[in-house]
């Protein structure tokens, strides 16, 4: 890294302190952004990266410091005053709204057209024209509501692009993305950066940073306890700044999976009648002691499986677990034999965010003790099951009466898969058990999933994250529209094969994997 | 603790200060004294047979209220509690007057009836809403306007007993009454109805139903977020119906003290505007038990107090527009205690923290294994 | 205009404009139901004997009752898709008849119009600082706004009416005067040319006399205040989808983060919502109280409420409210008709169900299909054989809503953040 | 009216004591012809009033009790609804009841109870309007579905029919039973008459409290050259009440002096003559009739003047809902 001209730095962020009552979630922080780079931030969830980015685009005051953009000092009383400064940001959590249309959407707040009108052709075919300028793919009339994942992240750029932002920050923008996307996604940011603008990208996922990032700051507790670039460092001592724990990795697994299937599929379809099925004729087995893994495109069915094996969604075929059909069977049935499920959207149906989390500590065990005594539900029950999760998982922010609301996403993570591996099931569906969560939860995640397998626990994992699913996996199904398409041995695929199955180009279709890569 | 309890009491405190500051404002600018007024109606209210009216009129109130809250603690809001009541009583005051058993069967019997016409009234909601996705706010509207007509021809055309300009059922007899509870014989009219000991028992089961079972945990889940509900295995559909089947159960309670203890019989002067004096109890005692009770207090109270203000040659509705302030005032004084308690909390906090002289930068945190 | 009674009301508005290509199919489809209606309105005539249904005095009446309806769930509908609930709706609209008996008392029938939109104004004020400003619970607001609205009606009555002459606790002295009302020329007697639809309506002919009665009775003396009121609803949809403060203001409903992040104002949107919204439903007081030609003490009768259900109804849609609340005032007028006007109402929307449930069996949806049939059956049976009690025609708009619900079901779809409270930023303390 | 509030005048406490129980003036009726009856004797007389009035439908006990305990010499309930706290009530020996508008015919100990012939005055305005109407047939609209209301529909159209058999009369209620909203929806009343009068009728009797008011606006509203539309009114001279500009559509009024009842009372109180016992206001003693403001009827007076004494002298029976 070379001395960069000072009039090359496009922010500046000196000592800045942000409170939230008495806890200090930004501590006299200094960041300095220079234009054409990338600059990561990376540390360990709940630091104040999300925060800090907040202030830097308007959103959040700091309670003190100052921020000077190209030089100039700024004082942001809204985000129309961080966008007036070429500031963008695209959120950890998409916002938009999902009842309006793309254009909609983007061009909010700054319409073209007069008091009077909008002007909505205008509209349409400027959002239209960006979009085709930088090769995202959307459609700008269609409903946000309708728009997958990567299509809304591509929504939320838009809108930054379309306000001319010089400095544009992404936070945590690949945590919902499939490598394809990311990699687009990359492709752009160096476009922008190209053309004179500065990316600010917040990621857990350190080979990307390294990859793809000029200059990295790490926070811890928020302050800033580093800064780097990828030259100098490599993984490890990222993560060993950010949380003094080694990478997580996956010991070779010393048992061996066991023969009896605890969970099985067969010729699965969820779909309207008369329409394409979501989930077309799906069969698989899990055994004990066993990890499968499901590779696929975001929405190619993995949803409609997951609903259709909690029993939420009419299907036809055959479900059984430990060998009893459980078609018939509703979810809290399925859940009390043992089924246990790690959701895809943590705050849609994982928690309750404004009940405490002791309350959240029943949720899916409300119906056996020590929760259910009886008719009544004990609440003594319900808070010794969350201070167990809590101690366990090492979930920080809160005690059995804080609310969900007020943990970061992670800690919010690591009480779901705490809650659910606490309750020693027979089987495990694990959606994505890592979206968002920092290294060293993500390596505590993986061991305690491995743990769990050990013990002969069956678990169907999900996942968006490759370098998860090649490290936990005993056996990979690819998902294609619907079908498993390969049926893959994880040891033996690399990145690219599986990206290659995934995207459809290889692959003929199985309806049946028990053969696979046993 | 201490503080826990002031918070809680300073709410409806500072509800009643500011509602009598706001209604002092309206009498002043009417031209009209409130010191006298408050006077005659304080004197008027503490009397012994105003406390045993209040307490009496208390009781419709708070199972107006009751029954409001059961359904608002699954996010619905039953405005159809209205219409509920009146068809229940109806029916309860059939079957009062002409069930041929003796009054420990036939008691319990009317209730049991009352309960189940008001839930039965309440089902038509639920079913819209889960079978066609309406919204129970409209169908309950619809419902109660269609009470009204369903009571009017029955009444009209089925069960009028007597001619006469009185429109009302058949007389029930002692056989069919509630009894009185205890008879304080302080004066004219000094008995507690027994309704109130079926409000204490519904205020029980209230508690323990919405608080303390998993069934309440369930509906609570189920109203917050049901999509985390559906997968936790908790039907919402089935919540959805269970929730306003109860509501509507503890609705077609509301009108039988009246119907029980007063005019022994349903007619035109069953009260009208309990549903929503109901509701305002439940808002003002925040869907607690307790607070309901005291909300539906203190309505009562002022709603008999201000009776003597013809006595100043002061309009009634001053009462009306002190339970309407009392309304609001409660949500702001709530708003104003609670912001004075975060201060209080982050203050305290504050301190704390300045006493301790904390080290420099906060502990590192410890790694994951550390703590295994 | 004739689509009053269109059987796929309350489906029809869930679609969204979208661009304008659709409209002319939109309109050929609208036309080819208003001629169905039409031609089942002429049947329902002579099989229930029944002069009324197509008789220009109903269709007028069920106009004129439509319109506070429509305005007050109009005015609830700014405030529900700027997301804050509006159970306060009675109350401002009493304020709106209370102020419209003053403005109008002193000042004569335009001021009573402006009176009712200050009186809603008052309470629309009320409500958005409590709800918007200290997040209060929107529910408990707008039960305590409609409590004080009667209570404070009455007492300011006593105050300021009573013992005026002409005035008394419970009214206001008249209003003299009233709007100009108007008639289409060459129609219906417009600008004193002939009265066609009057001379139609009267010739007795099969169908000229109908059509004469329908339009007649929609065009025919049309009070300003009318018109005002059913251009509102237009007038709120071009602002909702066309205009810049739209867009931001669906949003506020929707997704206020959003908004908010991209430097609008949620706060600012909803209170402009929020006052607007106030002051439609007090225009439809104001309405009320024009025709009265005074204010008159609970002349509102649940209108309010009314409104709420109305919008729901429409889903949030303005074209969802005018079809509900016209649904809502044709058959208010038609129960304050003739028993046999009622039981041709009956006849019409038994062959609607009817018609609607056999359609959907031969489409394939059975389920969907019995409940309209079940309920096509047992209205025919009851229009064959059943002698009504005439207190049921009182009830008719509340059963025929609940009709058309049951039937149609809806996809609600509620603004997303309706309800949710927006803090205000934390600024520094 | 006094609005300073003052609290009970303790130097005329010698002064005897006349509560009146009433619901809520405004009615445009009923209740406020009752509380002109007790303004009025306030001028006339002097005893100290006790004003208790009530929105509410259930605590009519608690107003007598209050009345009682007050002192109040006499305690005037106003609406049946009052004859069976009074009944129940059985010790009051310092104070005296007065029910008024009770059912004809009920008697209760030690209670005036007064009760009016509504039907009879019915009976005289469905004559006039059968007189006056040119088309054969006339309306009436009453404001709430109830035996009171159906009784002043079941007088008019005796006395129609007494005049012209064939004639045909529309009858609407704007609200069912237990509804009161039909009293107070000027807008349902004026729609209801105009479906009444394009449906062919051209009288119509209003017996429908401030719902009235729409009626007679569409009296004199759709009323043209070729035909001209009458409107009745109920319980006070609605003539007087209207504007200017409506008062030419007023046909007549059907009188029911509940401020003469009200004010007789207190007024034989006063000086001692009250008894208690049934009392009927009728059209033998006055206590009911038909006004004739604007001078419309000077064309049929001697027919309306037979009916009535036809039905003083009991040759004509009126029929009676109530
Ligand atoms: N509005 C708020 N009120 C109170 N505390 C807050 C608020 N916003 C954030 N915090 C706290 O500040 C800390 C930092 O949050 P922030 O969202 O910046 O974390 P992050 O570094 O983005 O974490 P993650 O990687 O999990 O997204 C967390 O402990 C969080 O609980
Ligand atoms: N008081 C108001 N009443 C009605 N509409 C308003 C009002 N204030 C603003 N609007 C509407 O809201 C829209 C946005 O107004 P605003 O002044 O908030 O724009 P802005 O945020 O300054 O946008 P820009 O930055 O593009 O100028 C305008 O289309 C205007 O019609
Ligand atoms: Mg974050
Ligand atoms: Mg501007």
């Amino acid at each position: 890294m070379s001395e960069t001209a000072e009039n090359d730095v496009l922010v500046r962020l000196t000592g800045i302190v942000k409170r939230f009552g008495a806890f200090v979630a930004n501590d006299r922080i200094d960041l300095t952004v220079r234009a054409g780079t990338v600059h990561a931030i990376v540390g360990e969830n709940g630091a104040g990266k999300s925060t800090l980015m907040k202030i830097l685009a308007g959103e959040e005051r700091p309670d003190e410091g100052t921020i000077e953009i190209a030089g100039s000092p700024r004082s942001f009383s809204s985000p129309r005053d961080a966008q007036q400064a070429g500031i963008g940001m695209v959120h950890q959590h998409f916002l938009l709204a999902s009842a309006l249309r793309v254009w909609e959407n983007v061009v909010l707040a700054d319409e073209p057209g007069s008091a009077f009108r909008l002007d909505s052709a205008a509209a349409r075919s400027r959002v239209a024209a960006l979009a085709t300028r930088n090769g995202f793919e959307v459609d700008v009339d269609a409903v946000v509501r309708d728009v997958g994942v990567g299509g809304r992240q591509r929504v939320e750029i838009l809108k930054v692009l379309y306000r001319d932002a010089r400095i544009i920050i992404l936070d945590e923008p690949t945590a919902v993305l499939v490598p394809s996307e990311a990699a687009s996604l990359f492709a752009a940011m160096r476009r922008f950066t190209e053309a004179g603008a500065a990316v600010i990208f917040i990621s857990h996922k350190l080979d990307e940073v390294l990859d793809f990032a000029d200059e990295i700051t790490v926070i811890r507790a928020g302050a800033v306890v580093g800064h780097t670039t990828p030259l100098e460092s490599s993984a490890s001592d990222l993560a060993a700044l950010m949380v003094k724990v080694a990478m997580p990795a996956v010991a070779p697994r010393a048992v061996p999976p066991g023969t009896d299937v605890v969970l099985s599929a067969h010729g699965v379809t969820v779909g309207e009648a008369g329409e394409v099925p979501a989930l077309d004729d799906v069969s698989l087995e899990v055994h004990s002691g066993e990890i499968v893994g499901i590779a696929g495109v975001e929405g190619n069915g993995q949803s409609e499986l997951l609903m259709a094996l909690l029993g939420r969604v009419a299907h036809t075929g055959r479900i059984s677990m430990g060998g009893e059909d459980i078609d018939a069977l509703p979810t809290e049935t399925r859940r009390a034999r043992g089924l246990a499920y790690i959701p895809e959207d943590r705050h849609r149906d994982g928690v309750v965010l404004s009940m405490a989390l002791r309350e959240n500590a029943a949720l899916g065990y409300h119906g056996r003790p020590p929760v259910k005594r009886g008719p009544w539900f004990s609440r003594a029950g319900a808070a010794a099951q969350a201070r167990a999760i809590i101690s366990r998982f090492d979930v920080r922010g809160g005690d059995p009466s804080t609310l969900a609301s007020a943990l970061s996403g992670g800690n919010q993570q690591k009480f779901i898969v705490g809650r659910e591996l606490g309750s020693d099931p027979r089987v495990l569906i694990a959606a994505h058990p890592t979206r968002g969560v920092d290294i060293g939860a993500q390596s505590a995640v993986w061991s305690e999933l491995t743990a769990a397998r050990d013990r002969g626990l069956g678990t169907l994992l999900i996942s968006a994250d490759l370098d998860e699913l090649l490290a936990l996996s005993d056996r990979l199904l690819v998902f294609y529209r619907g079908r498993i398409v390969g049926a893959l041995d994880p040891r033996r695929v690399d990145a690219q094969e599986l990206g290659e199955y995934m995207t459809g180009v290889r692959g003929h279709t199985t309806n049946t994997a028990e053969g696979g890569a046993a | 603790m201490i503080r826990r309890i002031a918070v809680t009491l300073a709410g409806p405190v500072v509800s009643v200060l500011l509602a009598l500051l706001v209604t002092t404002l309206f009498l002043t600018i009417g031209g009209y004294s409130a010191t006298s007024a408050y006077e005659v109606m304080w004197n008027y209210g503490i009397e012994p047979a105003s406390l045993v009216s209040a307490l009496n009129n208390a009781v419709p109130l708070y199972l107006a209220g009751v029954a409001a809250a059961f359904a608002l603690r699954m996010g619905l809001f039953n405005i159809g509690v209205d219409g509920q009541y009146r068809v229940a009583a109806l029916a309860g005051a059939v079957v009062a007057a002409n069930l041929p058993l003796p009054l420990y069967l036939r008691l319990p019997i009317t209730l049991i009836v009352c309960c189940a016409t008001g839930a039965l009234w309440a089902l038509v909601p639920a079913l819209l809403k889960v079978y066609r996705g309406v919204s129970e706010v409209i169908t309950s509207i619809l419902m109660n306007a269609i009470a009204t007509t369903v009571v009017a021809i029955l009444l009209a055309d089925v069960f009028r007993s007597g001619g006469g300009q009185n429109t009302g059922t058949a007389i029930i007899g002692e056989d069919g009454a509630m009894p009185v509870l205890i008879d304080l014989g302080i004066g004219n009219r000094t008995s507690i109805t027994g309704f109130l000991v079926v409000a204490i028992v519904v205020g029980i089961l209230f508690y323990l139903i919405q608080y303390r079972t998993v069934f309440g945990f369930t509906l609570q889940v189920a109203s917050r977020s049901p999509e985390a509900a559906e997968s936790a295995g908790i039907k919402v559909n089935r919540r959805i119906i269970w929730a306003m089947l109860g509501s509507g159960a503890i609705a077609g309670l509301v009108g039988m003290p009246h119907v029980l203890s007063t005019a022994f019989r349903f007619d035109g002067t069953l009260p009208t505007d309990l549903m929503f004096t109901g509701l305002a109890a439940a808002l003002l005692g925040r869907s607690h038990p307790i607070g309901i009770a005291a909300g539906a207090f203190v309505l009562a109270f002022v709603e008999r107090s201000s009776q003597v203000l013809g006595l100043v040659q002061l309009p009634t509705e001053v009462g009306s527009v002190f339970m309407a302030v009392i309304l609001l005032s409660s949500a702001v004084g709530y708003w104003l205690t609670e912001r004075a308690d975060q201060r209080v909390t982050l203050w305290n906090t504050l301190r704390r923290r300045r006493r301790e002289t904390p080290p420099p930068a906060a502990p590192l945190p410890t790694g994951m294994e550390a703590s295994r | 205009m004739t689509d009053t009674v269109e059987p796929t009301a309350p489906t029809a508005p869930a679609a969204a404009p979208r661009s304008l290509a659709p409209s002319r199919q939109r309109l050929r489809a609208g036309l080819r139901w208003g001629l169905l209606g039409l031609g089942l309105v002429i049947v329902a005539q002579y099989v229930a004997d029944a002069p009324g249904i197509a008789a220009s005095a109903t269709w007028g009446s069920a106009l004129r009752l439509t319109v506070p309806i429509a305005v007050v769930a109009i005015g609830g509908l700014y405030s529900e898709r700027a997301g804050v609930i509006n159970v306060g709706l009675e109350g401002m609209m009493i304020g709106g008849t209370w102020m419209a008996g003053v403005f109008g008392w002193l000042w004569g029938p335009w001021a009573a119009l402006g009176g009712g939109v200050v009186g809603g104004l008052v309470f629309g004020l009320l409500m958005a600082v409590l709800c918007i400003e200290m997040g209060l619970n929107q529910l408990v607001v707008g039960v305590a706004i409609n409590v004080i609205a009667g209570a404070s009606a009455r007492f300011a009555s006593d105050i300021v009416f009573n013992g005026v002459d002409g005035g008394t606790i419970a009214r206001s002295p008249r209003i003299d005067g009233s709007l100009p009302v108007l008639s289409v020329p060459f129609l219906s007697g417009g600008l004193g040319t002939p009265d066609l639809t009057a001379t139609m309506e009267q010739s007795g002919i099969p169908v000229v006399s109908q059509l004469g009665g329908i339009v007649g009775g929609l065009t025919h003396n049309v009070s300003l205040a009318a018109v005002i009121g059913l251009l509102l609803i237009p007038a709120t949809a071009y602002v909702l989808w066309r205009t810049r403060f739209g867009l931001r203001w669906r949003a506020a409903g929707e997704e206020p983060a959003a908004l908010q992040a991209l430097g609008g104002k949620v706060h600012r949107t909803r209170y402009i919502a929020v006052l607007v919204g106030s002051g439609l439903a007090g225009f439809a007081g104001g309405y009320l109280a024009l025709i009265s030609q005074a204010y008159v003490e609970n002349q509102t009768a649940g209108r309010g409420f009314i409104g709420l259900a109305t919008l729901i109804f429409g889903n949030w849609m303005p074209s969802g409210v005018f079809l509900g609340s016209s649904l809502f005032g044709f058959s208010d007028a038609v129960g304050l008709g003739r028993p046999e006007t009622f039981r041709a109402l009956l006849f019409i929307l038994a062959v609607i169900f009817l018609v609607v449930g056999a359609l959907r069996f031969w489409r394939g949806a059975r389920r969907s299909g019995i409940a309209p049939l079940a309920l096509g059956a047992v209205l025919v049976l009851v229009f064959l054989f059943v002698p009504l009690p005439p207190e049921l025609a009182t009830a008719a708009p509340y059963l025929v809503t609940l009709a058309v619900l049951v039937v149609a079901g809806t996809t609600m779809r509620p603004p997303a953040a309706l309800g949710h409270l927006f803090p205000r930023r934390t600024s520094r303390s | 009216s006094g609005k300073t509030a003052t609290v009970q005048p303790s130097a005329d406490a010698d002064l005897p004591k006349v509560a009146m129980l009433y619901g809520t003036t405004g009615d445009f009726s009923f209740m406020d012809s009752a509380y002109k009856g007790f303004t009025d004797a306030q001028s006339e007389f002097s005893f100290t009033p006790l004003d208790f009035s009530s929105p509410n439908t259930d605590d009519y006990q608690d107003r007598l009790d209050l009345a009682i305990s007050q002192g109040a010499g006499l305690a005037i309930g106003i609406g049946f609804q009052y004859a069976t706290p009074m009944e129940q009530t059985t010790e009051h020996p310092d104070t005296q009841f007065v029910a008024v508008d009770i059912d004809k015919g009920t008697s209760i100990p030690d209670v005036t109870t007064i009760s009016f012939a509504a039907e009879q005055s019915s009976y005289l305005v469905g004559v006039a309007a059968a007189l006056t109407s040119k088309t054969g047939h006339i309306g009436f609209i009453g404001g709430v579905d109830q035996p009171s209301i159906q009784n002043f529909f079941v007088g008019y159209e005796a006395g129609a029919k007494s005049v012209n058999p064939s004639i045909t009369v529309d009858t609407t209620y704007l609200s069912p039973l237990g509804d009161f909203t039909g009293f107070s929806d000027p807008t349902k009343g004026k729609e209801a008459a105009a479906s009444m009068y394009a449906g062919g009728a051209d009288v119509i009797y209003a017996a429908a409290g401030g719902s009235g008011q729409g009626v007679y606006e569409q009296a004199a509203a759709s009323s043209t050259d070729a035909q001209k539309n009458w409107a009745i009114g109920v319980d006070g001279d609605v003539y007087n009440q209207v504007d200017e500009s409506i008062k030419p559509f007023i046909l007549t009024s059907a009188i029911k002096n509940v401020n003469v009842a009200v004010e007789d009372s207190i007024k034989s109180f006063l000086d001692g003559s009250l008894e208690a016992g049934e009392q009927d206001f009728d059209l033998s003693n006055d206590g009911v009739g038909y006004s004739t403001s604007g001078d419309f009827l000077d064309a049929y007076t001697d027919q309306l003047e037979k009916a009535k004494q036809d039905i003083i002298d009991g040759t004509i029976e009126v029929p009676s809902a109530v």
